[in-house]
């Protein structure tokens, strides 16, 4: 569809493929007024229109819930499957087999992945698929009403003042045990934040996991909620400032020596992460594991990029897939010839 | 200590009577000593001498330890149904030795391990006794290989005693275990012996013997799921996903060996296709839908619980109208059932598989070949009507060793269905995915990544230009589509093989594995009762009219299947006049063995008003276990 | 701006025809925008007169922002399903006004939104312009409570129209807003305004009445899943596992909320039930298996997709025999279908559910009286039969609102089905998990826990003594048992509720929701064409014997269900002798609202042979939206 | 069934209910001789004799694998559901819902936990709930014929010379990070740790997790392999010595004090682990998580009690339920009185 322009810089109207910032979005939003879940749609329409993605190479996925409608809600020439609840690991991994040309986009919620969609989840981590899975977080079922939903804080509180008495499943801790390459956490209210990771998840080559806070306006905003936006404003805990570089701009930033670790990601773009107090280190797997639980014990919770591994095979790499999609291979490169067949046939005799 | 010359206990008289070319062998061992193959080389000599064979494997649903038959019939007519009567049978287990004995009918012979002592039970069978350890010492000295080739020495026996070819056997055994020479010598060795005390020891008093003919030349020897494999690479499957459940494993473990050895791109030494092992059967049908979305040929197998599990995905598919193709070798259920016993016991569910008016099309293979033929044509069907298709195998089918005409070389190239191209855009004007444009049901498709306009694919309610809508006229056209896109696809799908006997005022149906048990019955019918028959198997699921027509010309019509609650018939109940459902009549055998033509035969002779002889009941192959089992 | 007295453009005729307490009102609104207070008091104070009402939401799948109406159906002669038609709109939705107003038959009334300026759309309705910003200004300030005030604006409009009871409707109003006295008092102002306004600027022009009867004194006002709830309850539930789905959410949201209040231990203040929210439908079902199997009473609810997922651990507890009850509150298939709307389409696929020869128990509440009582019952069924058993509720029933007698405190005590206890061990001998003793099919079981012999429980094959067995003849018994099971099942489930007609040569056959119209058409065939039928209510699956016989006495009868396939219809062609079912005829309404009688007087005319005026096509209700939606 | 007789000590052949081993046996094993699953299930039999467990009180649970066979094999006269595959997890707590009382013993492979079972088992280890979760873990599906599962080590290969290249799912790990309050590793090889494990578990209320590496001879005992016998013994990496101390029994031993950690267990019993070189105490969870990731790094697999958190309130104390089992309510205790139904009548009119 978007037919591909060179260069013309991301800065005015048109990105450097030439399409206008209009084009990258979707239908009008049906979520409640004020709903993360549409800031973050916004989020991926901008990181995408910056980095000048192609939008018929994109496949929008997701599973079942409120976050799972968004992706109508952005990149409306994409092609997208909203499936079963639950499930968009499967069926996006089955989209990327298909067309390892595709970038997959996967949109679920904290209900969708953490509930009824665990096992995929971990799965899906496990194989480090290419594909940028997108977390929208509240802590609670929006669509079904506001029950609550595996993330939800021990000792949260539901409207009704129904306590909840499990721990939560913290899915940054999980993806990371599990073999996820790119691992981060990020909150919809803080557009610098999630727009660097969202443009880095776009640059990463492997599971790029993204567990958003995305607050529930409507179910889950009120006191005694941890993921209202009050609360989270209040215990986000970034790991550093995050500065995403694209692999097509001049990099001009100039930091001081030992003051940021710089990350270089699949594309060539580079990251670059102020140390703060502590030196975090997001390519330790031990540290990140570590600063997850500290921050959960203290009731903060660390944003920022939490775990990346640049260079890990992904599945599709691992398959020793021809180059071409599978899709569209024609025929005489899927059947082989009648010899084939005929020699099978003989050693049958 | 058995005496320097074994003991003959049999009937008296060596028989005259000579049975050329048509007995059943039964080889009762314990499963996981290697006994494949000893069994597969006897088939396959047996066949290379020109008789027609089948060879099947009663198996427990565990690894090691527990009872195994393997039962080969060579039959001269080309009869190759299970059959009710053993033979000839080869006793190694002493764990059923005395069942597998009693329930052999007068006249069987049996070789049998000397020390299980099986002569004192019968007078009426003639023994063979065979002393296999002592004769396995002199072969082989390392006692695990010893257990190994110990049961060579058996073929050794047979090909003395029924005059199997030696240059066959010899042969076959090389395209056994054709590239370790090694082995190769060993159990030829083990054979060697075996005829050679046969030849010393035993005087022929059973009438069973093997003569070369001319009925298999050309012929393949091979198992469904492997037919299957080999019609799924032709027809360019791109993309595998899977899990692990008896019998279907072996069709995508076989489909991976090939595709390994054929679809990988010589220049790059890239594969041209993908295949994941995935965590569950709801990630493998996700996968292959997602897939089958993005533009693949995608494809999964499993058995029945693996089906019902898919049930969710498959109702997305249907609605969605994304194509998929799914095996399903079918197993005895309910539940974890029996693994490792054949039924057709899906065929009802999987009809209605999801909730909320979905409808699934099936097809249904009788033969390797058609494992093959009917594999590749689920993979056009799936695309052409953008849906999935279920190839409804069975474990006889699957896992049995059949033996098949060559498969032919593809003449269609492959149909991809729909999809939207520049031409047709132009034609059609706006595209809506969902739309009717052409008046059979169904629209066009474009795919991810091709430079035709996208759409939003979706499992909840739309319209035709694929829009989320929860208006009730979008709603009725899109579902009242669905159901004439399927009705269209009734004259798409595999005709039913259809043999009008003007002879006959009885009708037969079957389909799948029945069909074999059918051929031999309809024979015995006219053989012993005169009574003639049509026949019209079912190839697949909805029907063709000339279900219809076919019910018309009969007045009575026996339907044949392999579960309890005559599903096959059920569903023609729903669609044929109740005039017509009248005529239908049930043959059911459900009790995890194929079905075999005598009990066809009876069933509809006492159906009809002929008197029947009780025959012995069937011997039930299976001693008491205790152990949990099952997968 | 609005004139300071509102015009009134409307036929110009006052007319002089009264309708009194015959009329439906629909309020077209947003959703999340509070009315759903404002529909119930109007609904209650209506239903406080004595007058028979229903209320029923037609809301879309998403949280807030899109088109619901609410329609409350007042009928004196107590029809309370769905009517077509529409006589008094309430339009507060600028999106669907439009389309709202079109859709009008002639001679309806429209209360308005001022600015939506509806009144020059047509002009054969009466219009009732209001101001209702203005008027909620002076009501109350805070901008968040005005949007949900607004509405009881409404309600005093119609008070003062429809001549309701004002002193019933601030009852009404208490009644919903009992605890929080400030939201009452809010709330009363706006009535009041309304009133006012109403009062002071219309002249009545519509012909609809309210007018206070005693058709519904004592009766109760409640929503089907509630009733489940309270039926569950009463049952004696002690495990309750689910996932929240529309619309089977409500159903154990409400349970939770009564077994707080009357099932904590009064001197323990502990809970003597359970309930959990399982991460999804597997582990849902997989628990309330696994409570069923240690001896509680255990239960999930759920909708179609979750009844497909549930689907392999279905056939578990029909082949392991294990007793738990499963709410299937249906809602528009296939796959995601249209989540907030109605339909009967999982009828065949539960029937079937799960790979194998499974078969399932089915019950049918057609009122909230039978969701309450049928819940009772399919406790006692589940361990009396020792299966599952599907309740099939709907959207219709379970999340709107229907009168009923209040319920009545069940007689029987709990039926615990057979468990194995001391006496009866020392009466049967020994005691075999699965034997057959007293030839109904169903075995004794014992219970974790208990001091009774212990036994393996399994989906895989099992004998008599519950060992693992692949043998033939135990897999066979043990099948043929579980059918004679279900058929002894047949005539403890609950009767069909008949009329026979002595003058009718039709019957009509239906269930669930169904029922209401079934009801109202009845008496239209009668009143309009002197068409007489015989009514036949199923309400259970397997179908009992009573079925034949009421087909038998009938030319022709009409199966009637909100599903595309016939589906209730295919499972009695399954059963019935072909010549009757060759008597059965299709009503079938699929569209996602509740069927009407219209459609079905209609639809029987019309295949009875009569002509019948083509009526205007429905509304459809629902404008085109493109967002992304769907449970 | 079983007579509860008091002490008489577990030393003969009758243990302290008066009850013989014999009777803790099931029946004949099916497994392949030499499975590492039946050398479990010894372990199981002569834990619960020695621990004086009551058969009648213990429900035997499964999936299905070679594993899940297994409870047939042993407590043949306790109550067993060997259920579908993956979905022991559910049963399982179904089960102890309806009664509390009951002891519940999970059997399950790693196939069946780790592939199709990994989201019912992420789930069961957030509720903690009280149940015994063997894992006979041999790295591949032993049922269907030696498939690798997801616990197989990346690079260890197949028979047919096919090398996994997907990373292992650590179950540990998993469940420490999920909040299974008793999580261990051990061998079917080493009778002694297994047994003390065992033990250990039994007097713990709340999930005990146990991997125990369990040797499929038929299809995963190669060279290649990383769960053969012979790899399981050259790289077991034990944390310490455990000694078990029953409660019912005299404490007598006698550790120099600093060289033992001692912990408590619910029914009053006491576990000892000897320090090695590095002080390990299982109570703490970051060490826990470190040492399950370095020993992996490694390629060792460290054994013994890796986690645990003996007061953690388990699951059914969460849900608040009435000391007596669900399910053997009398009527009068489930069915509320006639004056409730009215009450709630009254209210809808
Ligand atoms: C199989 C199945 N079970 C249940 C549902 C009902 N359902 C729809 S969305 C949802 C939860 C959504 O929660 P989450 O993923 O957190 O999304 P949110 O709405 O909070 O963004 C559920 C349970 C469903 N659609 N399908
Ligand atoms: C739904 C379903 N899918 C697949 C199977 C087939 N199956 C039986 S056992 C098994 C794997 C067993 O592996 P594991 O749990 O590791 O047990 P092991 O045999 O190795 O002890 C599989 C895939 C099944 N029984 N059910
Ligand atoms: S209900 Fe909550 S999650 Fe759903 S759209 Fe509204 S604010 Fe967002
Ligand atoms: S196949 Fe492997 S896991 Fe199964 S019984 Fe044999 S050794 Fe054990
Ligand atoms: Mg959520
Ligand atoms: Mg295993």
């Amino acid at each position: 569809m978007a037919t591909v322009q060179t260069p013309a810089a991301g800065k005015g109207k048109i990105n450097r493929i030439g399409l206008a910032s209009q084009e990258y979005r979707g239908t009008k939003t049906t979520l409640c007024a004020g709903c993360g879940h549409n800031a973050i749609s916004e989020r991926i329409i901008h990181a995408c229109f910056e980095m000048g993605i192609e939008p018929d190479r994109v496949v929008k996925l997701s599973g079942i819930g409120c976050s799972s409608k968004s992706p109508a809600y952005f990149l409306g020439s994409s092609h997208g499957f909203n499936a079963v609840h639950g499930r968009m690991p499967s069926v996006g991994t089955g989209a990327m087999l298909a067309n390892r040309r595709l970038i997959a986009v996967g949109v679920s919620g904290d209900g969708d992945t953490g509930a009824i969609g665990i096992g995929q989840f971990v799965h899906l981590m496990r194989r480090n698929l290419p594909i940028i899975y997108i977390i929208e977080d509240n802590g609670c079922y929006g669509l079904t009403k506001g029950q609550f939903s595996p993330t939800a804080d021990l000792g949260s509180t539901l409207k009704t003042g129904v306590v909840n008495d499990l721990p939560p499943i913290d899915t940054c801790a999980l993806a990371i045990e599990l073999g996820a390459s790119f691992v981060a956490r990020s909150f919809s209210g803080d557009k610098k934040q999630l727009s660097a990771v969202l443009k880095a998840a776009l640059s990463h080559r492997g599971t790029a996991m993204l567990d958003v806070l995305s607050p529930c306006v409507t179910f889950n905003d009120h006191e005694g909620s941890t993921k209202s936006y009050a609360y989270a404003k209040s215990h986000d805990d970034p790991l550093g400032e995050l500065d995403f570089v694209p692999y097509f701009e001049e990099i001009d930033v100039d930091y001081e020596p030992g003051t940021t670790h710089e990350v270089e990601l699949h594309d060539g773009s580079t990251l670059y992460l102020t140390k703060l107090a502590e030196d975090y280190d997001p390519r330790n797997k031990l540290q990140a594991m570590s600063v997850l639980q500290e921050t959960r014990s203290r009731g903060t919770f660390a944003t920022g990029l939490i775990y990346v591994e640049p260079t890990k095979p992904d599945f599709l790499e691992m398959l020793n897939l021809v180059d071409e999609p599978l899709a569209s291979l024609p025929q005489d490169r899927v059947r082989p010839p009648e010899a084939v067949l005929e020699a099978i046939m003989n050693d049958l005799r | 200590m058995a005496p320097e010359v074994a003991v003959q206990e049999a009937p008296s008289q060596p028989t005259t009577r000579r049975i050329v070319n048509d007995f059943s062998i039964q080889v009762a061992t314990v499963n996981g000593s290697g006994s494949q193959t000893a069994n597969l080389v006897l088939l396959r000599s047996i066949f290379r001498m020109g008789i027609p064979v089948s060879g099947k494997n009663l198996f427990p649903s565990n690894i090691a330890g527990l009872p195994t038959w393997y039962t080969i019939r060579a039959n001269r007519d080309g009869y190759i149904a299970r059959k009710q009567d053993i033979d000839f049978l080869v006793a190694m287990n002493a764990q059923t030795a005395q069942e597998d004995v009693v329930s052999l009918k007068p006249g069987a012979a049996v070789v049998y391990d000397e020390p299980l002592n099986l002569a004192t039970l019968r007078d009426d069978l003639t023994f063979y006794p065979v002393p296999f350890d002592k004769l396995v010492a002199g072969v082989c000295r390392d006692a695990k290989l010893r257990r190994l080739v110990r049961n060579m020495i058996y073929d050794g026996v047979l090909a003395s005693l029924l005059r199997i070819d030696r240059a066959e056997m010899e042969r076959a055994l090389e395209k056994q275990l054709g590239r370790k020479p090694k082995a190769v010598a060993l159990n030829r060795e083990a054979l060697d012996v075996g005829f050679a005390y046969a030849e010393q020891h035993f005087e022929k008093r059973d009438p069973y013997f093997v003569e070369s003919m001319d009925a298999t030349s050309g012929q393949v020897l091979i198992d469904g799921n492997a037919a299957a494999a080999i019609g799924a690479m032709m027809a360019g499957v791109t993309v595998v996903t899977w899990y692990p459940i008896t019998p279907s494993s072996s069709l995508c473990e076989t489909l991976i060996d090939y595709l390994r050895q054929h679809r990988i791109d010589k220049d790059s030494g890239k594969a041209t296709f993908a295949v994941v092992q995935a965590e569950d059967e709801i990630a493998a049908i996700g996968m292959a839908i997602g897939a089958g979305w993005a533009g693949a040929r995608s494809m999964t197998s499993t058995s029945g619980p693996g089906v019902s599990l898919m049930s969710e995905f498959a109702g997305l598919g249907y609605y969605a109208e994304v194509p998929a193709v799914i095996f399903d070798v079918q197993r005895v259920g309910p539940s974890t059932g029996l693994p490792t016993r054949t039924a057709q016991g899906d065929v009802l569910s999987t009809a209605f598989l999801s909730h909320g008016d979905t409808r699934q099309l099936m097809l249904f293979p009788s033969s390797v070949e058609e494992c093959y033929s009917m594999a590749i044509e689920a993979f056009d069907l799936a695309e052409r009507f953008q849906t999935p298709v279920f190839v409804m195998s069975d474990l006889d089918l699957g896992m049995n060793t059949w033996m098949s005409q060559p498969f032919r070389y593809p003449e269609k190239p492959l149909d991809r269905g729909k999809v939207l191209d520049a031409e047709t855009l132009d034609r059609i004007g706006k595209f809506g995915r969902y739309r009717d444009v052409d008046g059979d049901g169904i629209p066009y498709r474009s795919v991810p990544g091709d430079p035709m306009p996208a759409y939003f694919c979706r499992g909840s309610g739309h319209n035709e230009w694929a829009q989320y809508s929860e208006r009730p006229d979008d709603y009725r056209k899109n579902i009242d589509r669905l159901r004439s896109k399927l009705e269209t696809a009734r004259n798409w799908l595999p005709a039913p093989v259809v043999t009008i006997n003007r002879k006959a005022s009885i009708g037969v149906i079957a389909y799948g594995t029945t069909h074999w048990a059918v051929v031999e019955s309809r024979d015995q019918l006219v053989n012993e009762e005169d009574v003639q028959t049509s026949y019209y198997r079912v190839c697949a699921y909805p029907f063709r009219d000339a279900l219809t027509s076919f019910v018309e010309r009969h007045d009575r019509v026996y339907v044949i299947e392999q579960n309890r609650d005559a599903q096959m018939l059920s569903l023609m109940k729903l669609d044929l006049a109740p005039e017509l459902a009248g005529r239908l009549r049930s043959v059911l055998h459900y009790a995890g063995h194929p079905i075999d033509a005598r009990t066809i035969t009876d069933s509809i002779l006492i159906q009809e008003g002929y008197r029947v002889e009780k025959t012995r009941p069937q011997p039930s192959h299976v001693p008491q276990s205790a152990g949990v089992g099952g997968e």
